[in-house]
């Protein structure tokens, strides 16, 4: 059978890549997972790109492509993520509470603040906690999360607001402190089923529990089927 | 034929020139600076003057007034640059058949022939890089003459070469003038050269034709020799050979007389060319006795041109041969010097130069 | 380099294809950019000039946001193309290749044109009065004199269209096998923590790449150089 | 343009300002190596050569990638220089300049090589004899006859300075008003749905700049090749 | 005083190259492609040849042996190159002005009688893309003056120039070397210029040094003349003046007798020196009688060359007189002509030609 395209933003591609291998295996059917920015993708399937499925790293864009298509097409969160704080290892807790001014030292990597997902969740973490005013002047911004966390893991910045997942990964750094979940919007990857016919069961898949554990084990937060 | 007339005006020198070229060897005499370059480049279409008429024979190569403009692939001429402007990427031979190349013909029967008169045999794989500056003209000049043009432009292709090579290569552009019916327009600031090779001789001077004429006409000219130099003013002469003394002398007829020159190798019955500086023709009232009798000319005084300096040139005519005198100003007003004047002019045998010699229709291998 | 997997020399091999095709697909028309630019006198020069320099000044992104608004399947010039000649760019090689080869295009042109207005034009007169017409005086002259810049263009194309990415990205997206070109898979490997050694590798072989072309391309054109001599070589 | 805000102008300001300074600061240097590329004689050329193309071949994260692990605070390199001469550059528009530098430095090298060896090295020879040393046959020759290169290759390492992304986000970051190039805002607008007004509007003014650059060197290089002259100019 | 000992090869040539040039004037003479431009290359540390020892007067230009080596800079040369080399960046001024800048000097005091001199004054402020061919080498040749050089080197300076410049630029280059006492090293293939310039000439035939030595000397030699072409061979001859004549002829006493010259502007007690092409001298056994009785000089048969051709070339001498003649081989059968034989020169007082005559010595502005 053809492949199975997946435009996924490009943070997702240990997770998926490994979701991908498993599903050729179980399905038979190959898995090109396709990984960008979130935002070149969504311009890219309103251009026509031949995709079945796309998994935006958040709603805006999501929302976005769903406004540019001409059909009706099923969206489904299928992981989330928590906003935590690193700084160069070793060092670190994983308290909830500690986050003072103090604890981010004189620069803060983040995603770009008006663009990037997690630099806009960060953005808002920071205002809810009280601290964007303070803070602004010491933030450097990345074009993905993958630059801020590039920043830390360099000791060019002091600590840097990612994801969890990305965290998990980078072995130079550790988390310092993680943001409270109500703190800014709720970080979910949606999924938008573009092909039902073709990518539904792969889908199907990754929202099941087998798929959500995958996710887990790559530091995401799983969701409840159905939900989003 | 080739008729030139145009204008142009550079920011230094405004050229308005206008001369016509029968068939033969055209020479182009001028001082440095005076436009002979431009006026060459005019004719091959590599300058474009802002107004005037070019025709070649039947073909107008430039007409202003018309809007008629033939670019110069379309003229059918070599041009010899007064640069050589080698094409550095290919070979000698490579240059050597460029023009035939592109004009699809064949390698030219005359291609080894040329090859050994330029010397440059040797030299055909080679590039032009390395090549010394008499190389670089030599080769300049087969390619010019390998295009098979229907016209031969060359601006001082001579100019590096020695003497020997150039006694060689003289009778060559010669015989493909007239023996091939090719003109030539030649330019040089060589008076010799010029009376060498000229059928006709059109001097420039500040971007205008000073004069214009057969050769013989211009160079016997008192009033052109200023502009060339008075040191190198001298008259060219029509002979024929008369008879080749036991000594070596030869006898040659000239309009007037006879005259005795050593060393010549022309054969009874050939008709001549001799060249006769007017440094080397002294005047005198009376027959001389007691110098040199052999070569003593009568003679009307045709023509009195006092320059600015000491001396002044005495034009010397006896039916159609004409004589250039250079006497001092003290000289002609001892003597009375004046148009009409009958007298005798007193010249050497040997005075004839060498590189004047040239045997009219001649068709030798060089 | 031993590591490489299947996957990655299919990169590789797909790198080398586009760079390929884009820097010989866009130098005839360099070429004749170039002449354009160095000796045409028409009004809108100026604006060639600065089209042409376009891709080097934007954000590459944009360039690539560019190509997809007018070469997508749903674009009227993507759908003609698609129509009338079966052509499809986007999210295709052959589109990889469109992006790199304008990304490059205005090295290649400035290189030419360098070149071609170092030629003497004694040179291409003196070609003219021995007959030749305007083509052959340039196939004859004026390019063989252009080779150091067209080689020089070439090298530079080369290099950028294998480093191209921005444009890639955002035209083509980053498709295995078919648009997934060195630099968008290296992007790809550092998206991911600790992936840095994979990127480093084809990194590696990027470099390894442009090495080669550069060593080939300095052979060519030290022989060139031989070939057009030196007034004084022998100093 | 009438829209743009007081923000817009400081990025427009400090792009200048970035493109402008990496330019001249980079012009030295590659004028240096192209003389050493296309003069020199000396083992590692073919390495010399490939370093400086590899800006242009590797994607220019991994480029600012590489500048950020060499130059910053705490890398060794970086808090030498930080020591020793105070000079910060990660996350100050100095290093923004940096690489952009780094970025355009194989596209200025290659313009001011070509120039270089289209020089007849006869004329340099005839100023040696003449009395010129080694500096003056430079000053006084080479460095003028080389103009048409330099004057390319700055508006080539301009352009680019000015269009330069990915390897100055990754090393410098985007902090309004120190590091954010139009590039940057450009892209910031493209990652937002709904913004490519904005993204457009800036675009815009990318375009103007270096228009305005082009045309400028343009007539610069008019004025040049008029002194030169050329040959049959009258033609 | 020069010193040259080299030895290079080219591809196609191989140069070995040893010659002494004493104070004044050194003559380069040789066909094209003989190597006269790599010698003055060699000279001027443009072209390091791969062995050999170059001096001018106590400094080492090189010493392959030694490894020493002087830069270009460091020579205080001033070259003329064979192609003009002008920087086309600058304008005429600062060409001409750029080796006195280079050696910190100000404008030379000769800077505007050098303009007259090469009629370059109107030119200064433009560049040299538009200049004609002669306005290049003359601009090159004021370029190479103005840098106050140690030596002054000139390659074929004067091909490009009309006769009326080159008779004034000649007696500047002889004010040059010998009232400034700064030597010159001057290629050409124009023998009448080297005779006219020449202290010592060296010949160069494919590569070897033909002959050396002072310019008399190596002109007489019959030897040498079939490398120059014989057509060129003529012989110098030093003479003073005694009286100038009231009809015009002067009166110059040489070894073996005294000439008759016209057109000479010598005043009595002048050292001059004459030209006598081979060409013009005849042989004869007796004193002949009937032909010019003027110019007849007893001599001795000192040399004879019986070239390839129909011709030999015969050396007379009489005290430190040499002439060369040159005769047909039947000649030279008929009259039995061998070293030793006394027989008469036949030479007419204006074979001596007007641009062989030269002044020693003598030191007018040109
Ligand atoms: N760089 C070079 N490479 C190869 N051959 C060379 C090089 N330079 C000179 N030659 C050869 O050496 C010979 C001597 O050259 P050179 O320029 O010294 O001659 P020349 O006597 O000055 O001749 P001309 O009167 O034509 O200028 C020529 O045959 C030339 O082709
Ligand atoms: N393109 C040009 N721009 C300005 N002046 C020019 C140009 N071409 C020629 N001239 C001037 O016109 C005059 C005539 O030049 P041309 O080259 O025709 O002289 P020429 O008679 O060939 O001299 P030469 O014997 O020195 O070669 C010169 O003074 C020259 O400086
Ligand atoms: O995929 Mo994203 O858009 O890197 O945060
Ligand atoms: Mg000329
Ligand atoms: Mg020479």
């Amino acid at each position: 059978a053809e492949p199975i395209r997946v435009f996924a933003a490009a943070s997702l591609r240990d997770v998926l890549d490994e979701a991908a291998h498993r599903w050729a295996a179980r399905a038979g059917t190959e898995v090109v997972p396709v990984y960008a920015g979130s935002g070149t993708l969504a311009r890219q399937i309103a251009a026509g790109a031949p995709a079945d499925l796309f998994i935006s790293a958040n709603t805006a864009w999501s929302d976005w492509v769903l406004g540019k298509l001409n059909k009706p097409a099923p969206v489904r969160s299928i992981a989330g993520n928590r906003l935590v704080i690193v700084v160069l290892a070793p060092g670190g807790n994983t308290g909830e509470e500690s986050i003072t001014p103090a604890l981010f030292g004189p620069r803060i990597a983040m995603g770009l603040v008006e663009a990037v997902p997690a630099g806009i969740y960060g953005k808002q973490a920071l205002e809810a906690l009280g601290l964007w005013q303070e803070l602004a002047p010491r933030v450097v911004q990345a074009d993905n999360v993958r630059g801020a966390l590039a920043f830390v893991a360099a000791g060019a910045a002091s600590s840097g607001i990612v994801y969890q997942s990305d965290a998990a990964a980078e072995s130079r750094v550790a988390v310092a402190a993680r943001f409270p979940e109500t703190s800014h919007e709720r970080i979910v990857y949606p999924a938008v089923l573009l092909e039902p016919d073709r990518a539904g069961p792969f889908l199907e898949f990754l929202s099941s529990s087998e798929g959500q554990a995958l996710f887990a084990s790559f530091g995401f937060l799983p969701v409840q089927a159905g939900s989003g | 034929m080739l008729n030139v007339d145009i204008r142009h005006d550079f920011p230094a020198i405004r050229l308005n020139i206008r001369f016509e070229a029968p068939e033969g060897i055209t020479v182009l005499l001028g001082r440095s600076g005076s436009g002979k370059t431009s006026v060459i480049n005019a004719v091959a279409g590599i300058l474009r003057p802002r107004e005037g008429k070019i025709s070649l024979g039947e073909r107008v190569l430039q007409d202003s007034a018309r809007g008629a403009w033939l670019p110069p692939r379309e003229r059918n001429l070599g041009y010899v640059f007064q640069e050589s402007r080698l094409f550095p990427h290919l070979s000698v031979r490579d240059n050597l058949l460029y023009g035939a190349r592109r004009r699809g013909l064949g390698i030219p029967a005359e291609f080894q022939e040329l090859l050994q008169l330029l010397d440059i045999a040797q030299l055909v794989d080679r590039r032009p890089a390395g090549l010394s500056g008499g190389e670089r003209q030599r080769v300049a000049i087969g390619r010019a003459m390998l295009a098979q043009p229907r016209m031969l432009l060359m601006d001082e292709p001579m100019a590096a070469l020695d003497e020997a090579r150039k006694a060689e290569l003289l009778p060559y552009i010669e015989r493909l003038s007239k023996g091939r019916n090719v003109p030539v327009l030649y330019v040089t600031h060589n008076i010799a050269e010029a009376a060498r090779l000229a059928d006709t001789i059109v001097v420039i001077d500040g971007g205008q034709v000073a004069a214009s004429g057969p050769a013989g006409d211009i160079l016997a000219d008192p009033e052109v020799a200023p502009v060339l130099g008075v040191r190198a003013a001298g008259a060219i002469v029509q002979g024929r050979v008369v008879q080749v003394h036991g000594d070596g002398l030869t006898e040659v007829a000239v309009d007037g007389g006879r005259l005795y020159l050593p060393g010549c190798d022309a054969a009874p019955g050939e008709s001549i060319r001799l060249r006769v500086e007017a440094q080397d023709v002294m005047i005198a009232l009376e027959r001389p006795v007691g110098v040199s009798a052999l070569n003593i000319l009568p003679v009307t005084v045709s023509a009195v041109k006092s320059g600015q300096g000491p001396g002044s040139l005495i034009q010397l005519a006896n039916g159609g041969m004409r004589l250039l005198a250079r006497v001092t100003k003290r000289s002609e007003a001892a003597l009375g010097l004046r148009v009409g004047l009958p007298c005798y002019a007193v010249l050497k045998s040997v005075s004839v130069a060498r590189e004047g010699l040239h045997r009219v229709g001649g068709d030798r291998p060089g | 380099m031993s590591g490489l997997g299947a996957e990655e020399w299919q990169v590789v091999w797909l790198s080398l294809k586009i760079a390929g095709v884009a820097t010989l697909f866009s130098l005839p028309l360099a070429i004749l950019t170039a002449f354009a630019l160095a000796r045409g006198r028409f009004r809108g020069k100026a604006l060639l000039n600065a089209i042409v320099h376009l891709p080097l000044v934007l954000p590459p992104v944009v360039t690539g946001y560019a190509l997809l608004l007018l070469f997508a399947p749903n674009a009227p010039l993507g759908a003609f193309l698609q129509d009338q000649f079966g052509l499809t760019l986007a999210f295709r090689w052959t589109g990889a290749a469109l992006a790199a080869g304008i990304m490059a295009f205005p090295l290649m042109v400035r290189a030419i044109r360098l070149s071609l207005e170092a030629i003497d034009p004694g040179l291409e007169v003196a070609a003219e009065t021995l007959g030749a017409g305007r083509g052959a005086v340039f196939a004859t002259i004026t390019l063989p004199l252009m080779l150091p810049g067209i080689l020089a263009g070439l090298v530079l194309a080369f290099a950028k269209a294998l480093g191209e990415f921005g444009a890639t990205i955002t035209f083509v997206s980053n498709i295995p096998g078919e648009t997934r070109t060195l630099p968008i898979a290296i992007y790809s490997y550092l998206q991911v923590p600790g992936q840095e050694a994979a990127a480093l590798e084809l990194a590696y072989v990027a470099v390894a790449i442009s090495l080669a072309a550069i060593l080939l391309s300095e052979w060519i054109s030290a022989r060139v150089a031989r070939r057009l001599g030196g007034q004084d070589a022998e100093r």
